[in-house]
């Protein structure tokens, strides 16, 4: 088990490699890209930052519940910070157990609650130039009000 | 007594700076100290965002001692 | 979409950037490795044998189905064939999604198709130097017997 | 009518063959190919493998046409 903040590219085959051995039969790996449309808007980058002493503590308990609670899986967790292009990995989750429903269990585990729990903040660029704080919680209102005017 | 108050992302923003100082009397929380900062950005932050005392999340009741960090913690939007 | 049977070792990292895209903010890798063990018995290597044309074709039916039913997922799957050693890939799904949840429910869906309905068959080799083919039927009522006798 | 009969996996090692020549009556079944390799076999295939005709399942009541593939198909095992 490891978690990790960095600051490089994720290398997305080491953290495959670091996860598999001979007795676990099922790897799966979640890896979250910057994409070029968000909330209907058009990205150009993408900027991370966390607290990142925080953070590191709550990936790394995130990390310990998804393996105690999914059969000991193992559970590698990358989470890239500063200044990303379009298709960057920000984040890497690698999980690894003999039988394949564990590993899609905890790695779904542990990025619904990275996404939850984890204080880290991305600040979109957008095309026009702007750029702005990223908050989920207005782009589910957002989403909302879209669902109703349809 | 002294405490650390650490804004981050939108919050810091709103502030000018990602790193208050604050004098506080024996007994506050972190509430009070959410409460301190909130006037001073002319209330600009939420009434009831996310808190964390010493990179825990805390409820605004948490009772703080001398040399606490008090984080108050924007939407998170890892991932 | 792409699926395919191969004959030589599945390079992963190809599999993800093939699936990557900038409007894509999800990948999910699935990988099954070779456990050396297997239904209690020490497994020493595998062979993997295909009704060739028939599996190629059911292999594709699933990758579609997948991608039909979450949301246009991108889908690409490899199958290997032939002589495997302990923790040699023998199968690899990498789906993506602007959003994680269709990446993970096709990832899903087409490991579970797989295993039921594409003709392929694998022969274990075991520490003492027997050989078995598998058979996952029969592997379930193993498993209910050892239940019953706890 | 000629029909190909293809055996795999554990199904060809109690065969000895991975393919048989059948020669069947017209409006012969997959059910029927199945019933005579099986009696080659001293009935030790399963009486209800999964068969498939021309490289897709089908059920024993499928009616095959000359030059068809019958495939006898064992559980199947990948991933």
């Amino acid at each position: 088990m490891r978690t990790a903040l960095v600051d490089r590219p994720i290398d997305v085959t080491a953290l495959a490699n670091e996860v598999a051995s001979a007795s676990n039969g099922a790897s799966v790996l979640f890896i979250g890209t910057v994409r070029n449309v968000n909330d209907g808007r058009a990205v150009t980058g993408m900027e991370y930052t966390a607290y990142r002493g925080m953070a590191e503590r709550e990936l790394a308990a995130i990390a310990r519940e998804a393996s105690e609670e999914f059969g000991g899986s193992d559970v590698v967790v990358e989470h890239r910070l500063g200044a990303l292009e379009l298709g960057d990995a920000s984040v890497v989750i690698a999980t690894a157990h003999p039988h394949r429903g564990a590993a899609y269990a905890a790695s779904r585990y542990v990025i619904e609650q990275l996404k939850r729990r984890v204080p880290i903040w991305k600040r979109e660029h957008y095309v026009d130039g702007t750029r702005e704080w990223v908050d989920p919680t207005r782009q589910a209102n957002h989403a909302e009000q879209a669902e109703v005017s349809k | 007594m002294q405490v650390t108050v650490l804004l981050f992302a939108s919050y810091a923003d709103t502030l000018g700076t990602s790193s208050i100082p604050l004098e506080l009397s024996s007994g506050a929380t972190a509430g009070d100290a959410l409460d301190q900062v909130r006037s001073l950005a002319a209330d600009a932050l939420p009434s009831k965002p996310l808190l964390a005392v010493n990179e825990r999340y805390a409820r605004p009741e948490h009772v703080l001692a001398a040399g606490d960090e008090v984080a108050i913690i924007p939407p998170v939007a890892g991932g």
